[in-house]
C-alpha cells in the first residue's frame, strides 16, 4: 500500500493509543451529576491551546452560548474545526480566541482576512465532510479515515492527507488523518445530569465530534431526568461516559434556531454582518459577549422576555422534535 | 405560460436549471440560495415532481415548508419538514458516495475550462489577494455525484483558464482519467454550467458553449471568458422566463430577492427583443 | 503503507465502482410503492449464487419469514453473511441453500460440520465486529475498513484481511476488505409502501445492512402510511431509495422476539434444538417451511391465533418502541 | 452472609467472577450466561452498584427486568430496558476500540498459556474433529477491552499450551509487543481466568495460578492443566458462596438452570470441609 501523495501541512495530531489512554484515565464511568454553569464548564474544559470543535452553528443549533463564554473568557491559542460555520468562525477570531483553523467553510470577512495576513491565524484546508470524516474516525479509535474525494484538489497539499493505493482494489483513495479534538461543545435538546443527550432533526456530526473529543460539554435547553431519558433509549444521541460537563442553557442557540422549539433571530443577522463587514468586531462583541456576565444576563439584558417568547412563538413546527 | 416582461438575470439563471432538472432523479443541492431554488421551483412548477433533493445535513426528500427564514435552507424546521429521512453531514457524504446522488448543483465563485471549482483564494495561495470561506460542501459534491451542474455569474475573472485554486474537483489537468488517479469516483465530473447569459456543456473534458441568451451575442459571452470555451455546431437560445414561473419563484422562494436585487435585469421590449439594463439605472 | 501480513483467503470481491453503477442503474429514486408478497419478493430479489446478509437472527427481530421463504424457493448457493446468528445457518445450509458463510458465529451443529466434511459448505473466517464493519465499509462506499482487532488471530489468516503498516502512526493496522452483499433481508417494525422503514430498539448492523447491499427486502410487522412515517423523520431507520421490495409480514420474526411487539415463542426452542441435534432437519423444515405455501400460511396452521395472541400478551415491555 | 451448603462448581465460578467486578467499571460481556450474570449478580447484591456494562447489541447501561426469557439475554426487551442508550454492534465496537471498556468478560472453550482463545475448531484447521460456531464478539473483547477476563472449566483439554486456533487474541506468542505487533491496542490484553477450581492471572503475559477452591489441591489443578501455569508465592483459598450470593443468582438469574444443572455439584461436610459430588450421584 504505497503512498502516492501526500499533503505538506500540519495536522493535529493523531494518535489512537494515547486517546486511549486518556478515556481510561478521565472519562468517568459512573452515573454522577455533571451539571454547572456555563462559567464553570468553560473554565475547566476549554484550556488555552486546545483542539475544539462544536457541532452545527451560530444560526443553527450551535452552542452559541457556550461559545459567548469562550469569548468571555478570553480564551486563546484556540485550533478550531471549521465545518459547516459561517460566522462563528469570524466571532471566535475577533475575540482573539484562534490561532489556526481547520477549514471546511466558513462565511468570509475582513476580520478572517486580516488575521491571516498578520500571521496571527494559520489556514489548513479540508472540507465540510473531510472533517466530519476526520472526526468520524477519531469517533471510531482509528488513525485515520479513507475517503473517495478531496484527491486532486489543490488543498489536498495543504491538509494532513495521503493519497494510497488502495491494496484490495490497487485504485488511488485519499486517507485522511482523524481528529480527537481536545474538547467539544455540543448544544442539544434535552439532557439528564449525566450527560445523556438528545438532539432531533438532522445535524452535522455530534455524536462524531463527542465521541472523538478528549472533553465534552453539552448545553442543553431542558434538562431532564436520567429517568425520563431512559423511558426511551433509542433517543438518546449520546451517552453519558463520554460527557464532562452538562450546561442549562435555554436559548442556548440564540441567535440561531434551535428546531422544534425557537425560530432564529432575524432581527440580529443584520447586526451582525454589520459588524463583521467592518474592520472590528468590538462593538458587537461588547454588546453580546463582554458586558454581560452570563447568558442569562444576555437574555435577559440583551433580549427581553417578550423577544424570547416571540421566537418561540415563531417556531411553528415541532413534528419530529420530541422524543 | 406568457414570456414575462422584466425580471433578473440571475432568476433567468435559475429558471433554465429548474427547467432542466431530470424528473425521478437525486440532487445534492449545496446550501441555499440558486441551486436549492431550482431544484424546488422544477417541483413547485411540475416539471419534476419525482426529482428529489439531499441537503448537506441529511435531510432527505423533505416537502420543505416555505418561504425558508433567512439563513434557513438548512437545519432549520421548515427546511426539513416532512422528509423520509433526517441524517447527518456523513449520512449524505455516504449516499453519495455509494452513487445515489445523480446530480449535485453548486453556486461557484470561479471556474475553469475543465471544471475545477474554486472557492479559497484569489491570487496565489501564499499571496492572495481575498481569502474565501473553502470548499464547504461542493468539494464532496463534485468528487462523488454523477453529474456537477454549475451555476455561476458570466465574467471574465470567473472564467479562467486555470483556477488560482482547486477546492473543488472537476476534470483536474482535462487529460483522460485524471479524476480517477486522484482517488474519484469513477465516471464523475462536471456536467454543465449556467450563468446568466450563456449553458455550457463538456467535450472531451473542456467547457463547450452550447446555448446563449437572447440579449446577448456569442461574441460578448466569447468576451466574458478568459478560457474560450468550445464552440457546440450549433448554439441555441434560452426561452426566458414566463410569468408563472417568477410567479412561483419570487413569492415562494427568493421572497427576500437574493437572486432580484441583484446584477442585472432584462426588459423584453415591444418587438419581442430583451434589453439589458443595471438595475438602479 | 506496506502490507505487512495478508490472509490467503478467497473473500467476496470488493468493488466500489461497480457497486456505484449498480446503484445508478437500478436503484430507484422515484417514490413509488415497492409493497408485494414474500413470494415475489424473495423470487425477484434473491438469486441463486447471491451473497446473502440477513440482520440479527432467527430468535431476535431476524427477517425469519423470509429466510423461511428463501428456503421454499429452494434457493441454493448462497454465500452467507454469518454474523451474530445462532441457528440460521444451521437451518439454511440444512435447507440445502448455502455453499459458503463468512463466520461471525453460529450455533454449533451437526448439520453444518457434516456440509463442511463433504465439501458442500466453505468457511471463511471472522468475528461478530468484523463483519459489521465490512458491512459498514460496504455502506460508506468504500473499498475497505480500518480495525485495530482481528490481527494476531488464526482467522485472520483464513479471511480477506490485511495487515498494513498505517502511514500516519507507522503502528500496524488491519484492513477489512468491505462487503457489498447483494442482497439483505430486513425485518422492520414499520415500513411505509415506498421503502423507508422504522426499528426500534438495538440491532446489529441493520442500517449498514441496507445500505451496502445492492438488493434490499424489507418486511415489516405493519405498513404504515407514508405521511405517517413523514411526521417523525428522525425515527426512520432506512430511506426509500436504497429498498426493493417491502413485505408486510405481521409476526414475521416468528418463533423469534419482536421487542415492544411479541415475545418469542418458548415453546419452538426445543423443537428447534432437538432437530439440529438430529442428523437431519428435513422433519423440521418439512413442517415449518415446505408444508406451508406462506408464511401467514404457517401461523394460521403451525402457531394458531390463540399462541399468536399469547406472545403479544408476554410481550410487556414497549417503551421505546414506538414513534 | 451464610456460607452455603450445597452448589455447583460452576455457581462458584461466577460467584467468584462477581466479587471481583470493579466498582464503576465499564464491562463488555459477550453474550448471555455467566459473564452476564457476574455483572449482574454484583450488581444485585450491591458489590459493585456502579459498575456498568454494555452488550454486544449495543445497550448500554441498561437496568435489566430479570429475569431473561430463553435466548433473551441479548436483542430483547427486558434486556434492554431502560438503557442510558440503544445502540448497534459496531456502536460497542466503536467505544471498546476507543477505550471505553474497562473489563472484557468471556466464557470460553479452549485457552492456552498466553491467554489466547479457541472457539473455532479442535484439531488442526484443515484436519478438524469439531467445527465450533467462531468468536464471535469474543475476539473484540479480547482484541479491544483494556482487561479481558475468562470464564471456562478446569480441563486438562481446555488448559491446552497452544489452542488449536487463535480465534480470539491473548498475549499471541507471549513476547512483550505481540499483541501491538499485530495491530492491536496497547496495553491491552488478558487479566484473569476464572474456574470452578482455581483463579489465575499472568506474569510476564504467562498464565499464573493465583487462587484454587478449598475442595481442590493445587495438584488437583495441576493435573488438569495441560499448560502448566507459573505458581503464584502464595496461592489463596476462595471463599464459597453464601446463601445470599446463590438466592439472588438462583431466582433472579440463572432461572433454567444453565450453571447449575451440569458439572459437579461441592456440598459442604459437617466438619466445615468440602466435597465434590457428580450430578445424579
Amino acid at each position: 500500500m504505497q503512498v502516492l501523495e501526500q499533503g505538506s501541512a500540519d495536522y493535529f495530531a493523531v494518535d489512537p493509543d494515547g486517546h486511549r489512554a486518556w478515556v481510561r484515565e478521565h472519562k468517568e464511568r459512573r452515573q454522577v451529576s455533571k451539571l454547572m454553569d456555563e462559567h464553570e464548564a468553560v473554565a475547566r474544559f476549554v484550556a488555552d491551546g486546545d483542539y475544539m470543535v462544536y457541532d452545527c452553528n451560530y444560526y443553527s443549533r450551535g452552542p452559541s452560548s457556550l461559545l459567548r463564554e469562550v469569548m468571555r473568557q478570553g480564551k486563546h491559542d484556540i485550533w478550531l474545526c471549521g465545518k459547516f460555520t459561517y460566522v462563528a468562525v469570524s466571532l471566535l477570531v475577533g475575540a482573539g480566541v484562534v490561532s489556526a483553523v481547520d477549514v471546511g467553510f466558513f462565511g468570509r470577512s475582513k476580520v478572517v482576512e486580516d488575521a491571516v495576513r498578520d500571521g496571527s491565524l494559520t489556514m489548513y484546508e479540508y472540507s465540510n465532510v473531510t472533517l466530519t470524516l476526520r472526526l468520524r474516525g477519531g469517533a471510531q479509535g482509528l488513525p485515520f479515515v479513507a475517503a473517495r474525494s478531496w484527491g486532486g484538489t489543490d488543498g489536498f497539499e495543504y491538509s494532513g492527507a495521503k493519497l494510497v493505493q488502495d491494496p484490495f482494489t490497487e485504485k488511488p483513495i485519499t486517507l485522511l488523518p482523524s481528529l480527537n479534538p481536545d474538547v467539544a461543545l455540543i448544544h442539544a435538546h434535552q439532557a439528564d445530569e449525566f450527560g445523556n443527550a438528545r438532539i432531533f432533526g438532522t445535524g452535522i456530526a455530534h455524536q462524531e465530534a463527542a465521541m472523538a473529543s478528549k472533553k465534552v460539554i453539552i448545553s442543553a435547553e431542558e434538562i431532564v431526568s436520567a429517568e425520563e431519558m431512559k423511558r426511551n433509549p433509542g433517543a438518546n444521541s449520546i451517552p453519558y461516559y463520554v460527557v464532562d460537563a452538562v450546561v442549562e442553557a435555554p436559548f442556548g442557540a440564540y441567535p440561531g434556531i434551535m428546531a422544534g422549539i425557537y425560530s432564529s433571530d432575524a432581527a440580529h443577522i443584520p447586526e451582525l454582518y454589520t459588524a463583521l463587514a467592518s474592520d472590528s468586531l468590538d462593538g458587537y462583541l461588547d454588546k453580546w459577549v463582554h458586558s454581560v456576565g452570563s447568558h442569562e444576563e444576555m437574555l435577559a439584558e440583551r433580549v427581553g422576555v417578550q423577544r424570547l417568547l416571540q421566537l418561540r412563538r415563531e417556531e411553528i413546527i415541532t413534528e419530529g422534535y420530541r422524543a | 405560460m406568457t414570456a414575462a416582461a422584466a425580471f433578473s438575470e440571475r432568476e433567468h439563471m435559475v429558471v433554465k436549471v429548474a427547467r432542466d432538472i431530470e424528473d425521478g432523479a437525486n440532487y445534492w443541492v449545496a446550501g441555499g440560495g440558486g441551486p436549492l431554488y431550482a431544484v424546488l421551483l422544477a417541483d413547485r412548477l411540475g416539471y419534476a415532481k419525482e426529482a428529489q433533493y439531499i441537503t448537506e445535513d441529511g435531510v432527505i426528500a423533505p416537502e420543505a415548508e416555505l418561504p425558508f427564514q433567512a439563513m434557513g435552507s438548512m437545519m432549520s424546521s421548515r427546511a426539513g419538514y416532512r422528509a423520509a429521512h433526517w441524517g447527518t453531514m456523513n449520512t449524505a457524504g455516504d449516499h453519495a458516495q455509494l452513487g445515489y446522488m445523480d446530480y449535485g448543483i453548486l453556486n461557484t465563485l470561479q471556474v475553469d475550462q475543465h471544471g475545477n471549482i474554486n472557492s479559497t483564494v484569489l491570487g496565489s495561495y501564499e499571496e492572495w489577494t481575498r481569502r474565501y470561506g473553502g470548499p464547504g460542501g461542493a468539494q464532496t459534491i463534485a468528487a462523488q455525484c454523477w453529474r456537477t451542474i454549475l451555476m455561476t455569474d458570466q465574467q471574465k475573472r470567473k472564467f479562467v483558464n486555470r483556477v488560482d485554486f482547486i477546492s473543488s474537483p472537476g476534470f483536474l489537468d482535462g487529460t483522460e482519467g485524471a479524476r480517477e488517479r486522484a482517488g474519484l469516483p469513477a465516471g464523475t465530473g462536471p456536467w454543465r454550467v449556467y450563468t446568466p447569459w450563456a449553458t455550457y456543456d463538456y467535450e472531451e473534458r473542456k467547457l463547450r458553449l452550447i446555448e446563449r441568451s437572447p440579449w446577448v451575442t456569442v461574441d460578448d459571452i466569447l468576451e466574458e471568458c478568459e478560457c474560450k470555451p468550445l464552440l457546440a455546431p450549433e448554439i441555441g437560445v434560452s426561452e426566458p422566463p414566463t410569468d408563472e414561473e417568477l410567479g412561483v419563484y419570487r413569492t415562494e422562494l427568493d421572497v427576500r430577492g437574493q437572486t432580484m436585487d441583484r446584477g442585472t435585469w432584462v426588459i423584453k421590449q415591444d418587438d419581442g427583443t430583451y434589453q439589458r439594463q443595471e438595475m438602479g439605472a
